[in-house]
């Protein structure tokens, strides 16, 4: 890439807080320029928040986050799939070129390459429906091709893969693997163990709204440090 | 208190008389009259449903018909003021030096100034068109570009007047009271046919038997009366007598 | 142009000197709009909720009706209700034309409609979200009804909002059934018709500057009076 | 009562016989409300998005403000609009006073905030679904408005057909701008003043009857222009 | 139960079509009086669909559904819980109260339990939270309370597992067990087929808006009759 990167990204001691409880943090960590992170943790945890945090569609009570260009640089190489994957009103294939379009490519070629991504997500028949009659994994894998058709330098999942069926979680993850050694730098939140053994280069494993334990993936799978990440993995009671 | 509703012209109210004498009825006959400032027509329709006790209003045809439909029981004039034309102070058509109202508007034609028609069959709209006849104007020689009929009120139509900076037939009252003069200036007064006649109707309690028709007639008692006579003929507007008194005893 | 000035230095004199006419006919005119949008609400938010709810075959021309009249000139409706009110009309013997009720009367016509389309699209929305849901829990129409409004409450407030901001400013229906008689059903859009045929622009747009003041004030009171539940929406 | 009766048969005489004094001010109501709903939504529709996607210290104050504004007394409006336009106001030289444009003029001002305002809470929903994926996409604030002024359109519609519907029906501001000259500034709603002060009553009706038919045909045909794209919709 | 049973349910070539394409259908089954179905299908086959269909929520363009009494009544015997759960603007507490208010029970009542079946489902502290801003997993943990408060005589659930971490899985499938064994029909849709193998009587495989295959479920799982389940089950390519 010509343009400087933009990672890593460097949180200190970033907060969330909503009516005044603490929804995350503080957190503080240090995101690599290379790396397939998995976010792991019990229901409610936070890490829903703790990733759009760092994508900064957070406001911070307390602390900073530092991309190493500024924030509206930073802003345009970053993609994100929500935990509800958003669907505009619009056709599956406008839904798909929209990122594009709205940052200048023309509305031809960007059709274009949103009816070559459809394709790759397995969604080419339904390219004409109305967004919002997709199914729940039809859903998901739109926006997944939406998140990656601007080929971003971080990519933020959460729980992509929570509707898809087991041959599109298989082709989502060659997807994903592909991207990741493209370059592409992932931080993806899931609860599916297989799927994060799997995938992982390191985990982050967020508990009641903090990072309780970050590992890398073998070691963290292997001797979780923590008695609560141990209880996650065994899907026991974490108390 | 009792209570009776009268429905009068906009003129009339435009004028000012009306807080003068309302307050003086209600202290002598502890009677509160409430005005209902309505166009002629309309006046005139309010009573022959019987909405109102009584009307006061300047449309001496309408009247007629009025009580011989059988709506109001008579007619008694009580004051007249007078019409005025109104017009650029610059006077473009020259009517001050006019000979009378009739020689003043064929001189508006002759010029084709532009002139405010009131246009909604009001007495002072039923005025204007009779003077454009007598001045050999007739219906079809005003549906031009420079006669503008404006279907307002009194004062609606001064404000159209100012604004166009045109000329205009108003009540003397109106005028006088009229806060947005702009350019305008009093041009030519004074022909008795230019005379405003205000009369007053009793609604007939045999047709709408819930009207009050004893407050009517105390009312119509008082405004022909002496007392009545001195606050209307000693009703002054900028130093101006506007109305006199003319009912008789 | 000065005479905009005028008006304003008008209008607050009225104010500090607590003019005591001016507290009368502003207090009826949000009496009389008041009670007005409470009914016209209590008719035209259910409606809007209905028509959100129920599907029939004339469904959208009864919404186009509904939004056509949004547009019912308030003369005529003033003249409608003239002719029922009338002593020659139907409703003569309550001897209610020219009193405050009558202009009540008025305004409920005239604010219905629009109450009942903003709702309706205010809560098409909510009931697009909540569709399959209360579909499922096989709840009764009118129940769908009171969900939608219990849990649309905020955005029906600026339907009636909306409602009071028409009403307020209202003045060719409550003339005509009014008849602006002073002390009686004289409001602030009826003196200000009045002092603007009287060509005194500077005390109409005086009363005209008080109007939209009492307006703007009733909106935030009760923007402020529903903020405690708003923090999460809005 | 019976005027209601009299006034749909005029109505109905005046339609059959295509009576040309009222196509004339009937087209005229059209011209002059149609461009003043056009221009009103090209300002009050973006105006009402931008509203509901910034968030500013103001904003909940710009909101009820721009509500208490939808209650702008026609006749204030109608003053202020004169002033400016009168010849010695500021823009007198260009002779507007009593023409067509300054009544459009006069119904921009009335329709504008309305139309923001319903435009507003139209489009506060579509931003709460649309937010995180717009802002997450770094789009520009003017590429968010114009994403909800595009996906939103159907709802919009509704708020144009509102103004569309408050200003077909409108009279205090046009007469006084307008002046009501027959043949130059006439139109319907004026002219229903005219009658009723006349005491035409039957006349006034048939004009309002013929005006609210008017704008259910202009709502009917909107709604089912828009129809192929709504299937799904509503 | 004093009511005679609403099941079973009889279905006859019912089929449900949007804007002239056949979404699901022809379908003739027959739902018995009890049992656990598992539905499974690649995405967009047209399990929601079907589920929605059972439920009474789909216009059927052709055919029949005949429950054992007439409709309005099995209506009120039945629960949903969506795929994308639907959050009503209250508390969390008063969402699950709501089913019980709006069929009678007074409000302290219906409180008392739902706060009961809050706790059940581990969401006890989030009783006062606006049911808006949970998090994904708490939404599906609301829905499934929401769904069984009134002990519904059979009990539609479309992948509300989709998004909870694996002890809350397990604490679901004990709900849903004793719900079972307590007399509720079942019918569930599920991509993970680790958890259909664990809870599945019988399974209905959905292929291209068809009932491709039904069995029971060692027989499916271990057999399947048609090549696209076989494949299905792989997590191979369904052509
Ligand atoms: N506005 C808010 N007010 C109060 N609590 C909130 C608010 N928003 C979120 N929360 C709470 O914050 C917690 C963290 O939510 P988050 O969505 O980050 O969880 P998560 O780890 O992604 O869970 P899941 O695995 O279920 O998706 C949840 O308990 C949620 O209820
Ligand atoms: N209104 C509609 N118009 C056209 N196609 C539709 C419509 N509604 C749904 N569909 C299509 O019908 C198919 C079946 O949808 P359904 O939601 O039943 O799938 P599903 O089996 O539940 O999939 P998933 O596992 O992804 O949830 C999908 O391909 C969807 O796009
Ligand atoms: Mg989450
Ligand atoms: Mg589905």
């Amino acid at each position: 890439m010509v343009n400087p990167s933009i990672l890593p990204l460097t949180v200190t001691d970033a907060t969330v807080r909503r009516r005044g409880k603490v929804l995350v943090g503080p957190v503080s960590l240090s995101v690599s320029p290379s790396g397939l992170t998995i976010v792991m943790g019990p229901n409610g945890a936070g890490k829903s928040t703790l990733l759009r945090l760092l994508h900064g569609m957070e406001r911070v009570a307390r602390g900073t986050l530092a991309w190493q260009v500024p924030e509206a640089q930073a802003r345009r190489r970053q993609a994100f799939v929500f935990q509800t994957p958003i669907m505009m009103r619009r056709s599956a294939l406008d839904n798909v070129a929209y990122p594009l379009i709205v940052h200048g490519t023309p509305r031809k070629d960007a059709r274009a390459r949103a009816a070559t991504w459809l394709d790759r997500v397995g969604l080419a028949d339904s390219a004409t429906k109305l967004a919002t009659v997709l199914s729940g994994g039809e859903r998901q894998k739109l926006a997944l091709a939406r998140a990656l058709i601007r080929d971003p330098e971080i990519l933020f999942l959460d729980e992509p893969c929570a509707n898809l069926d087991g041959r599109a979680t298989r082709e989502f993850e060659e997807i994903l693997t592909a991207a990741h050694a493209g370059g592409t730098r992932v931080v993806m939140a899931t609860h599916d163990i297989g799927q994060a053994r799997r995938l992982a280069g390191d985990v982050w494993f967020v508990y009641r709204g903090a990072l309780h334990e970050t590992a890398p993936a073998d070691q963290f799978f292997a001797a979780p440090r923590t008695r609560e990440a141990a209880a996650f993995i065994n899907g026991d009671i974490v108390e | 208190a009792d209570q009776m509703k009268l429905a009068v012209t906009t003129s009339f109210h435009n004028s000012g008389l009306a807080e003068v004498l309302l307050p003086e009825i209600r202290k002598d006959l502890g009677l509160e009259v409430q005005l209902l400032v309505v166009g002629t027509g309309q006046a005139i329709r309010l009573g022959a449903s019987g909405d109102v006790d009584a009307i006061l209003v300047h449309s001496r045809k309408a009247e007629e018909d009025f009580i011989a439909a059988g709506n109001g029981t008579h007619r008694t004039e009580i004051m007249y003021n007078d019409f005025v034309l109104i017009g650029p102070a610059a006077d473009p058509a020259g009517i001050a030096s006019a000979s009378s109202a009739a020689d003043a508007l064929g001189r508006i034609a002759a010029a084709q100034a532009p002139f405010v028609s009131r246009g909604d069959d009001s007495g002072t709209h039923k005025k204007e068109k009779s003077l454009w006849d007598a001045a050999g104007v007739g219906a079809d020689a005003r549906d031009v570009a420079w006669y503008k009929e404006v279907g307002a009120g009194m004062g609606a139509a001064l404000n159209t007047a100012s604004g166009l900076n045109t000329y205009i037939l108003s009540d003397r009252a109106s005028w006088l009271n009229f806060g947005n003069k702009g350019d305008l200036a009093l041009l030519y007064a004074g022909d008795p046919v230019l005379f405003n006649q205000y009369a007053y109707l009793p609604v007939n309690p045999a047709k709408h038997p819930h009207v009050k028709s004893d407050l009517a007639a105390r009312l119509e008692t008082w405004l022909t009366s002496d007392r009545a006579k001195a606050l209307i003929d000693g009703y002054k507007l900028n130093g101006e007598t506007l109305f006199t008194f003319n009912a008789a005893p | 142009m000065n005479e905009i000035l005028q008006g304003l230095l008008q209008a607050g004199r009225l104010i500090v000197t607590l003019d005591s006419d001016l507290i009368e006919i502003s207090l009826r005119s949000l009496r009389v709009t008041l009670s007005a949008v409470v009914i016209a609400s209590a008719i035209g938010l259910p409606l809007g909720c209905w028509l959100a709810v129920r599907r029939f075959r004339w469904r959208r021309f009864v919404i186009a009706t509904l939004n056509a009249l949004m547009g019912l000139p308030p003369v005529v409706v003033g003249l409608i209700v003239y002719l029922f009110l009338s002593r020659s009309g139907p409703f003569g013997v309550f001897g209610l034309l020219f009193t405050p009720t009558a202009m009540i009367i008025a305004q409920v016509i005239i604010l219905t409609p629009l109450i009942a389309s903003i709702a309706h699209q205010a809560i098409r929305e909510l009931w697009a979200e909540y569709h399959d849901l209360l579909i499922s829990l096989n709840t009764t129409r009118f129940q769908r009804i009171a969900t939608l409004l219990w849990d649309g409450r905020r955005a029906l407030l600026t339907a009636a909002l909306a409602g009071f901001g028409r009403g307020i400013g209202e003045v060719g229906a409550i003339m005509i059934v009014g008849g602006n008689i002073d002390n009686a059903t004289r409001v602030l859009t009826t003196a200000i018709a009045l002092e603007t045929g009287k060509g005194n622009f500077a005390l109409a747009l005086a009363l005209g500057f008080i109007l939209i003041g009492l307006a703007v004030l009733v909106n935030l009171g009760v923007h402020s009076l529903s903020r405690t539940e708003v923090s999460d929406r809005w």
